[in-house]
């Protein structure tokens, strides 16, 4: 078990922070909460990418004649646009939000859903 | 002496953070923010010559690009909202 | 300290702070991106995570107001799925290869091709840039794509009724009392822009490249909006003009692919730009790159805008 | 170049030694001013001993002038966002602790 904490540890905290992410989302009421929550599961994707490509004694993949051992690329490739697309799509988020606070004067889960009921 | 820098800055880093979490007023919070970004850039810094490679400096230097506009956004929309809320309580009288 | 600032964004209700400690968390996940080697990755999150996203939300925050109104309660019943789900998820991780390894599955597909090929093929020594830029040149040009149909999505729900800019509303005037905030940021404002260049053209070599380059240019004029009011800064950038080079970045990145298959290559195949192949890399990869900074920085300039012409109109309507 | 890296190890132990003070102040002090004041200056000369340690160890090259240029950002940029904040806080009604309220 100890052996698994050493060397796990990187996902165990990603699936802590995904896990809070996710709470957020989930039982939060206000909606620029819930954005943030998304955001912190995302960000967790992003380490657990990230941590995956680690390789130990590595360095930054960018080549120099004295390194040989480097960290793997890839995912930090994948990642680099994935936090832009996801800045793109926050703002996307926050503007439906303002819309909804302009259409219902609030920006509660529950208060939109109630004056939808009516 | 740069491990001793390293565990040192990480140790600062976790103090503002507490504070942070405590700080009564916005604007503890914000001075939390503001020292955990210098503290980011000096971290950075210290660690590429920790590793050896110290040509990241770049990041470095973003971050306190960043952390500067980041700061006086905050303050900037602070004082907005303080604008707001007493024009609103004017409104009430 | 990553799961303790998430926790406390999770309990905490007053929205301001929780931006705050989301923009804390950024800060960390970056530096934690760093000692994972990820400097590009780290650079991005950087400008985006500690900067742009907090002032996105705080302008949304002035607009919906700062407080939650319902008191925070401890959900029985998504507490009980998030235990479930993490739990699974725990079961999962158990198959993983362990931290570091460098037999893991991850570190054996393509990734050692990037890391032994692309010296002599592409010619530039950022891995990542030359991974992003040409073996998975597709992947960015729809990822650039994204990013534009996001600026539009937002354009039109904010611009609906987009109403004739009055004269600045009394808040925004008062910003004239910052006289040393104005005074140091004039100073500021033109080395970042030329940091952002240098970013941009420099990302072949070090860590760096368009999508950093963008966000780092949209935060100068985001910063000369913020001091200046949000009229001057219109003035300085016709917010029409910033619209068309949105769609001029994509544009470039196509045309690239265009002109390859032109000239008898395969679309977004650089080898034949130029007369032997790894000029022509050099030429497809700063041309492409040149195209995602400008629709970065343009599309991040144009939501700040949109954003904050909104806050404009609210004050106009509270007057 | 022994010197050299001597010199930088003892700036090094006096910037760090500046900062955790800073850090200190930042979170026993009792008002919002009173841990500016511990974080603004500390941070500013902490940071400036640190950058210079490192210029030493990066000698005569192009990482030098980048360290320069983080320095010469944070000299400005650090004072001047203590300065808004203060402003900031000043404005919003945030009293500093005065006489008799500090020996609570």
């Amino acid at each position: 078990m100890t052996d698994m904490l050493l060397t796990h540890y990187n996902y165990w905290v990603v699936m802590v922070l995904m896990m809070i992410g996710f709470y957020i989302v989930i039982a939060q009421g206000n909606l620029v909460k819930k954005l943030v929550g998304l955001n912190i599961f995302q960000t967790s994707v992003f380490i657990l990418y990230i941590s995956a490509g680690k390789v130990s004694g590595g360095s930054a993949p960018i080549l120099d004649d004295a390194i040989s051992v480097y960290s793997n690329p890839l995912p930090h490739v994948l990642i680099l646009t994935a936090i832009v697309v996801g800045i793109a799509t926050t703002a996307l988020g926050l503007a439906l939000i303002i819309r909804l606070r302009e259409a219902y004067g609030s920006a509660e889960e529950k208060d939109i859903q109630e004056q939808n009921q009516c | 002496m740069l491990t001793v820098t390293t565990v040192t800055l990480l140790l600062v880093m976790a103090l503002a953070l507490s504070r942070a979490f405590v700080g009564p007023t916005v604007f503890d919070r914000i001075l939390a923010a503001n020292m955990f970004g210098t503290k980011t850039v000096l971290l950075i810094a210290v660690i590429g010559f920790l590793f050896g490679r110290p040509e990241f400096l770049d990041i470095a230097m973003v971050y306190a690009l960043i952390n500067f506009i980041g700061v006086i956004g905050m303050l900037r929309l602070i004082e907005y909202l303080e604008d707001e809320n007493r024009n609103a309580h004017e409104d009430d009288v | 300290m990553l799961v303790a600032t998430a926790i406390g964004i999770a309990v905490n209700r007053d929205l301001l702070s929780v931006v705050m400690l989301s923009s804390i968390y950024g800060l960390l996940s970056a530096n934690f991106f760093v000692t994972m080697d990820a400097v590009d990755v780290a650079f991005t999150e950087a400008a985006v995570g500690a900067g742009i996203s907090p002032l996105l939300m705080f302008t949304t925050m002035a607009i919906v107001g700062r407080y939650e109104k319902l008191p925070h309660r401890w959900s029985l019943s998504a507490l009980v799925l998030v235990s479930i789900t993490g739990a699974l998820l725990l079961v999962a991780t158990m198959d993983m290869p362990a931290f570091g390894a460098p037999d893991a599955p991850a570190q054996q597909h393509v990734a050692p091709r990037y890391i032994e090929q692309s010296g002599q093929e592409v010619g530039i020594p950022n891995i990542v840039t030359s991974v992003l830029a040409t073996y998975r040149g597709f992947d960015t040009f729809g990822e650039v794509t994204v990013i534009f149909t996001a600026g539009v999505g937002v354009l039109s729900l904010l611009m609906i009724g987009d109403r004739a800019t009055k004269p600045l509303s009394s808040h925004l005037l008062k910003a004239s009392q910052h006289k040393i905030l104005r005074i140091v940021s004039k100073v500021l404002i033109a080395p970042i822009l030329l940091f952002a260049l240098y970013v941009q053209f420099h990302g072949d070599y070090g860590p760096g490249g368009g999508f950093q380059a963008g966000v780092i240019f949209a935060a100068a004029i985001i910063v000369y909006t913020m001091l200046f009011g949000l009229d001057s800064a219109r003035q300085v950038i016709d917010q029409g003009w910033v619209r068309v080079m949105a769609a001029v970045g994509v544009l470039l990145y196509g045309a690239v692919g265009v002109v390859s298959m032109v000239n008898g290559g395969n679309f977004l195949d650089y080898d034949v730009l130029a007369k032997d192949p790894i000029h022509g890399q050099h030429y497809g990869i700063i041309v492409i790159e040149l195209g995602v900074g400008i629709t970065v920085a343009a599309v991040m300039v144009l939501i700040y805008f949109s954003f904050a012409g909104r806050l404009v109109d609210r004050g106009h309507q509270d007057d | 170049m022994d010197v050299y890296e001597l010199l930088s190890a003892i700036l090094l132990a006096i910037g760090s030694f500046l900062l955790l003070s800073g850090g200190i102040g930042v979170l026993r002090f009792p008002d919002v001013y009173s841990r500016m004041h511990a974080a603004g200056i500390t941070d500013t000369l902490g940071a400036c001993l640190i950058l210079l340690a490192l210029m030493l160890l990066a000698g005569l090259s192009l990482v030098m002038v980048k360290l320069l240029m983080i320095l010469a950002f944070l000299l400005i940029t650090g004072p001047t966002s203590s300065h808004a904040l203060g402003k900031a806080a000043w404005k919003s009604g945030v009293k500093p602790l005065m006489g008799k309220a500090l020996n609570r």
